[in-house]
This record gives structure tokens, C-alpha cells and sequence, in this order.
């Protein structure tokens, strides 16, 4: 489970924002998913904590809030735009787990169900993202 | 606030020395460097780790000859597979064979995710294949490795020399640090590449000379280690240490 | 609605023939070929276009010696300056001698840019050198010129071919049609090349044999006009008419 | 002056969507215009006149907006965000120039105020649009 790294850089982005704005205690903090990295949440939820473990006096009564946002993709060629969650389904094992370490591989395993083409963009759900940080100076 | 970047000093922080073997144009050595540097780094006991930065044509594999690429391990992220004591990471473990049709962002993105979730350990060197070009590949790696300092290699040609120096400005103005430069696939003793070097108060790391039997070295890293490349390249090692 | 995309079928429109000179990697003689052909092209009277896509690395300028360079013509657009009988638009007229740190996306919109502001006229071939990779350049000229075709680049070096082959894989997915293939610096009869290439029932267009004299004559058409490599490329012109 | 073209990718493109959406008449477009394309309104005005000449059947009684969108850029690397209009002061005549041609060239000739890099985003003011186009069938 690479989770774990993921976990661990959405804490590192905490702890650095909390320095720079002088919190002694994070009370909240809200993370975005991206749909694409196609991350198990409850793996993730669990690799959280355990990043956290060591960091109780500053986020351990932390509310943590996630959110994944679903992937959209549009291609850049006929303007054509659909969901990952659609298209996944005809990934096999390996294609899935390769868009699970490298989201962008996607475009090798996937094409624009109208033209075809691999030149799609991802317009959102893509990244791990540090939306809010909130606590007590 | 993409968590993915903060992260990445992180996952460095045990590397001693990251070196990014660049230059701007294709096909003047880059990855043939990067691949034996490593190779002969690791054969002397260093702890080195080689990182395939050329998404749209990775050679480094080819070079070193690894066949078995598959998924890394993962565990607190993604282990980088051992190869010929070469800690290897590659965009082939999730391409495969297959061409990635990337563009800049995407590629700025992959390389961003890849950082994040690679647990390299501990390292003495880091070397890194870079791309042709100074685009997403190049201006990633100077906003998000702090530490890493550049090779540039050039062929004696004045059509790479003219790109490599373009390159070379950009790095200087960015005060980016660079090691100093190779002359790759040199025919004869004549060059002006040099003069050229100095003029820029660079080192001038030394020269390789075009050796016709690297070709039917490819594949098969033992082969490899004795050929006149190599023998060039190890002239050039000491350099590099400090 | 980007309107500059719209136009460019408009802008290309009495184009005969649009050849994008390509190959994945970098450093096969992608400049080399594109310069040398438009060259000869032109001094068969054919009237010629040569538009240079590759903005980290521009090269054509420098083979064909051309020095001064400077803002084109604005004539309802901007008009390609000629030089050598060639209608030559390049990067180089807008960044100069600068380092153009651009990322793909920043080179995706100079492109469509420039093909959309570009008043070519009427042209027999247009001749796009193109960088390595299947990045932002590869995939726009594939969104915005319906009508190009490709002819790839590879060295005998299998490094070479393997990533060759991805681009060829890339194109041939698509639909892209491919006049075919040329294999450059070659050093020995010997190859692997030509038996691959029919493998994938695509033409094998000829060879270029590596030539000592090449780095002599960039810069001077006369001279360029004169090597062996404009003599092996020579042969293999008649085949890309039809 | 290279207005003519863009003033005629911006006809071309109402054109398409007049046939597209079958409109004998188009009554109005709105283009928008990227403050970066540095494009002098009169000269496009006035090239916008001469290539609609030809078309007047279809869009001589249109109603043309045009809006420009200031250029706002944003470094990468140390997250600052300046005006395209501050920073063009410095640039010289040829600098100018290059950037009316090609805008990109913005990253050869303008560096981040704040740390140097020439490694920014152009946020928004590139390009030329068509907004809006409305008619009748
Ligand atoms: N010193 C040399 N002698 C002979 N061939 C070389 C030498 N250096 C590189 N090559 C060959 O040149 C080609 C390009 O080298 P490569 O390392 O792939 O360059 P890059 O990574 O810069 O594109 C390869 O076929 C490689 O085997
Ligand atoms: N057939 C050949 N013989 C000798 N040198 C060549 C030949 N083809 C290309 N070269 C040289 O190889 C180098 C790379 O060629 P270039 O045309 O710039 O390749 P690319 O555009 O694919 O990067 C240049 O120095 C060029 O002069
Ligand atoms: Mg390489
Ligand atoms: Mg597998
Ligand atoms: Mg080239
Ligand atoms: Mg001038
Ligand atoms: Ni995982
Ligand atoms: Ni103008
Ligand atoms: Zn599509
Ligand atoms: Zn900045």
C-alpha cells in the first residue's frame, strides 16, 4: 500500500502550513482525493493514523474531513468529456494498478470513447490536495 | 495546496548527492552516461539509485539491459526493485512497452507523483536521466529538488553545443549548480568544445570518445563495464565526489 | 471557442503536401533530414516550406546557415521569410539565441499560435522538423493538421528502434498515415532496421549512411548540398512524391 | 500587422457555428481577447471590418463585443501572482514584439518579480475567443 506515502505528504503539508501560520494545535484539516489515484480509503484512513500516531500533540484531536472528487475527462480532439468511473471498468488488473501508482498512465490504458484519441485532458479529480487546514494559535 | 510537492524534500532527505545528467539536446549521450555512471558507482560499493526521467523514450533499462521490470514493492510508498545494485525507477514499471503519448502537464504530474511516493532510503548518489529539452522535465526538477546539481554532456558537433549552451545559460541564470560538462562521442582529438567550456568558467569534466563497440554492448551490463565508454566515463568518476 | 485552431486548416489549405519528419527519439538526424530535404526540394524548384517545431532545440537554422534571422513580414498574418528558395519559420525568429523555458503546454499554444497566424501561400511540400518525444508538439500537429503525414527517423542502434517503434505504434493506432521509414548513420551493410520495418508492412524508404564531412558543411548549404548525406538522401526523394 | 489573421480565425470560427447551428443571420459575437496577445483594438477593428466585407449577407448587421481580459500570471515555484500590465514596463521594443507574435515568449522575456523564474502559469489573458455567437435561422 504506497497510501501510506500519500497519507504521510497530505501530513507533512499540515504540519508545514501549521508552522507558517504559528498553530499549536490543528483542529481540522479537509482532503481532497482525486478520483484517478484510485486510492482505497479505507487503506488510506488507516495509513492517516498511522502518520498521525507520532504527531498526537498537534493533530491528534484533529477533525479530519475527505473528500474525493470524481475524475472528468475531455478530449482535447472532438470535445467529447466522461467519467473515469465509466471507464474503468474495461481496465484490466495491471492497467488499474499501474493509473493507481501513476495516474497519468491513464493515458496509455484509456482512449476517448467517441474518437479514440489518448489526448484528453483531466479536467478534475486528479491530485491530493490540502483544501483547509484550521486550528487554535 | 498539492500535498504531493511538500512531501518530496522528505523523500530525498537521505540521498547525499542527486546528480541530473542533462544537456538540452537528444541523442548526445545522456542516458548512456546515466546508465553507466550508475552501473560503475554501484560496482565500486557506492548506495546508488538511478531515476529514469525520459518518460517519452526511457533507454536507461535497455542500456543496463532489465528485463523483468514489473510493479515496485510498495510499502510506506513504492521501493524502487534492485537491479546490478542499481536502485532503478523507471516510467516502464507502469508503462511497459506500450508508448505514452504524454504532454507537459501530464508528464510535470506523473514526475510529481512519482517523487512523492518513491522511498529511495538512504543514498549516496541519485542519478537522474533527464529528457531533451528544458521543459516540464527540466523546470520540475529545479522547482521541487532543491539539491540537485546538473552534468551536462555535449558532442563535439556544433549543432548540440549550440543547444547544450542554451541550457547551460538558463541553469547559470537560475543559479542552478552545475558539475561541469562531458564531451561525449568525440572522433578525434580536435575540438573546440573545450575552449568553449572554459570561456564559461566551467569545469570541464573530460571526454569520451565515440567507441563503435558500445552499440553490441547494450543489453548486458558485464559487456558494458569493459568497454572504452565505460573506461572514458570512470576517468571522469573522481570528479564528481566532491 | 479558440478561434486560432479553427483557422488552421484555412492557413494550410493550398499545402500539397505536409511531411512532419519525425522518429520519438532525439539526435536520429530528425533536423538533419528535414533541412537537407527542403534544401534539395527547393533547388528542384519545388516550392517549399520548412516550419521547425522543435522549441527547446531549434536546429534548422543553424544547418542550413541561416543567420539573419529577424521578425517576419506582417502581411495579414506574418509572412515565412525565404531563404535558399525555402520558406522557413522557426522559434528562433521570435526567442533569438535565448533559452526558451517552455513547458508543453506553453509550446502547445506557441504552435497553434504560429500555425495560425502564418500565411504560407501556396506550397508544393512543408517540411516540419519536429522534436523527439509523442508530447504536445506530436499530439497538436495530430489534432490540428489533418493532412500530415509522417516519415520516421531511426539510427541501426536498437536503442533507437525501441523507441521508434512506440511512436510508430502511436501513429499507427490512430490512423496517422506513414510514408515511412529512413534509417540514418548507418555505419556498416549490416542491419536489423529494414527487416523490422517491413515487419510492420510500412515502406522502407532507404538509408543514410553515417557521414564524417556532415558537421564540415552545417552551416553552409553549398556544402551541404555536396555531402554524401545529401547524396544518400538523394536516392531516397523520389519516393516520398507520391 | 498580423491582426487580419486572428481577426479572420475569429470570422472563421463564427462562421462554422452559424452553419453548424443553421443561422441564416448572425446577429451578434462575442469575442474575448487575452490581454497577452498585446493586439491594438483599432488595427483589429479595423481588420475585423475588412474580412466580415465578403460576408455582409450573413454578418454584415452583427453586433461585435469585444472584450479583453487582462493577463494575470502565476509563478510555480514561489506561488506569486503579478499583472502582465506591471511587467510589460521593462520589456523593450523587440521584447514587445515577440510577445505580440508568439505570447509564450513571455517566459523568455519576463521572469516572476518576486524569485526570478521564468517557470509561471499565464492564468488567465492568452489567447482569442469566441464567447458567444447568436443569430437567427
Ligand atoms: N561514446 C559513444 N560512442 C558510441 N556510441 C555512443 C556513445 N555515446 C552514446 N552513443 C550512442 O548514441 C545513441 C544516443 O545515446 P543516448 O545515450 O541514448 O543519448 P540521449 O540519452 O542523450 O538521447 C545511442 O545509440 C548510444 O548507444
Ligand atoms: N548521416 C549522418 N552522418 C553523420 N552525422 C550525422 C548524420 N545524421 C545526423 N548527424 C549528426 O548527428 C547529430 C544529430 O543530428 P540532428 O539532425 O540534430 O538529429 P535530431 O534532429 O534527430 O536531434 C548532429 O550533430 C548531426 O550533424
Ligand atoms: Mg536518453
Ligand atoms: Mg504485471
Ligand atoms: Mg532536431
Ligand atoms: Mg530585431
Ligand atoms: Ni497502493
Ligand atoms: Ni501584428
Ligand atoms: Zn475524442
Ligand atoms: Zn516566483
Amino acid at each position: 500500500m504506497h497510501e501510506w506515502a500519500l497519507a504521510d505528504a497530505v501530513v507533512t503539508s499540515a504540519l508545514k502550513v501549521a508552522e507558517k501560520e504559528n498553530l499549536k494545535k490543528i483542529t481540522k484539516i479537509v482532503i481532497k482525493i482525486g478520483e484517478l489515484q484510485t486510492i482505497d480509503e479505507e487503506i488510506f484512513n488507516f495509513a492517516l493514523k498511522e502518520v498521525i500516531q507520532p504527531q498526537q500533540e498537534i493533530l491528534g484531536n484533529a477533525d479530519i474531513e475527505i473528500e474525493t472528487e470524481k475524475a472528468i475527462l475531455k478530449c482535447r480532439v472532438c470535445k467529447n468529456e466522461w467519467l473515469f468511473e465509466n471507464a474503468r471498468k474495461n481496465l484490466d488488473e495491471d492497467e488499474t494498478e499501474s493509473i493507481h501508482f501513476i495516474p497519468e498512465t491513464a493515458h496509455i490504458y484509456l482512449r476517448c470513447p467517441k474518437c479514440k484519441s489518448p489526448d484528453f485532458e483531466i479536467k478534475i479529480g486528479r491530485g491530493i490536495w490540502l483544501d483547509a487546514v484550521e486550528g487554535e494559535r | 495546496m498539492d500535498t504531493r510537492i511538500e512531501v518530496i524534500d522528505k523523500r530525498l532527505k537521505n540521498i547525499r548527492k542527486i546528480i541530473a545528467i542533462s544537456g538540452g539536446k537528444g541523442g548526445i549521450g545522456k542516458s548512456s552516461v546515466s546508465a553507466t555512471l550508475a552501473a560503475s558507482l554501484a560496482k565500486k560499493g557506492h548506495k546508488v539509485g538511478l531515476l529514469d526521467l525520459d518518460f517519452s523514450g526511457p533507454s536507461t533499462h535497455i542500456i543496463l539491459g532489465i528485463r523483468n521490470y514489473d510493479f515496485p514493492k510498495e510499502d510506506k510508498g513504492i521501493i524502487p526493485s534492485k537491479y546490478f545494485g542499481i536502485k532503478f525507477m523507471s516510467i516502464i514499471s507502469f508503462a511497459g512497452e506500450n508508448p505514452a503519448p504524454l504532454r507537459g502537464i501530464d508528464i510535470s504530474n506523473a514526475i510529481i507523483e512519482l517523487l512523492a511516493i518513491t522511498q529511495w532510503g538512504s543514498l549516496d548518489f541519485l542519478i537522474i536521466d533527464m529528457p531533451p529539452g528544458i521543459g516540464d522535465t527540466t523546470l520540475d526538477i529545479i522547482r521541487t529538488m532543491k539539491r540537485v546539481k546538473f552534468i551536462m554532456i555535449s558532442t563535439p558537433s556544433k549543432l548540440a553545443f549550440e543547444i547544450v549552451k542554451k541550457s547551460i545559460n538558463l541553469l547559470l541564470e537560475l543559479k542552478m549548480p552545475i558539475i561541469g560538462i562531458i564531451e561525449n562521442m568525440k572522433f578525434s582529438e580536435n575540438s573546440s568544445i573545450k575552449i568553449q567550456v572554459e570561456k564559461y568558467q566551467l569545469p570541464f569534466l573530460g571526454e569520451i570518445y565515440f567507441d563503435k563497440n558500445l552499440e553490441n554492448a547494450i543489453g548486458n551490463i558485464d559487456k558494458l563495464y569493459k568497454t572504452e565508454f565505460a573506461e572514458d566515463l570512470e576517468k571522469i568518476i573522481p570528479k564528481i565526489f566532491d
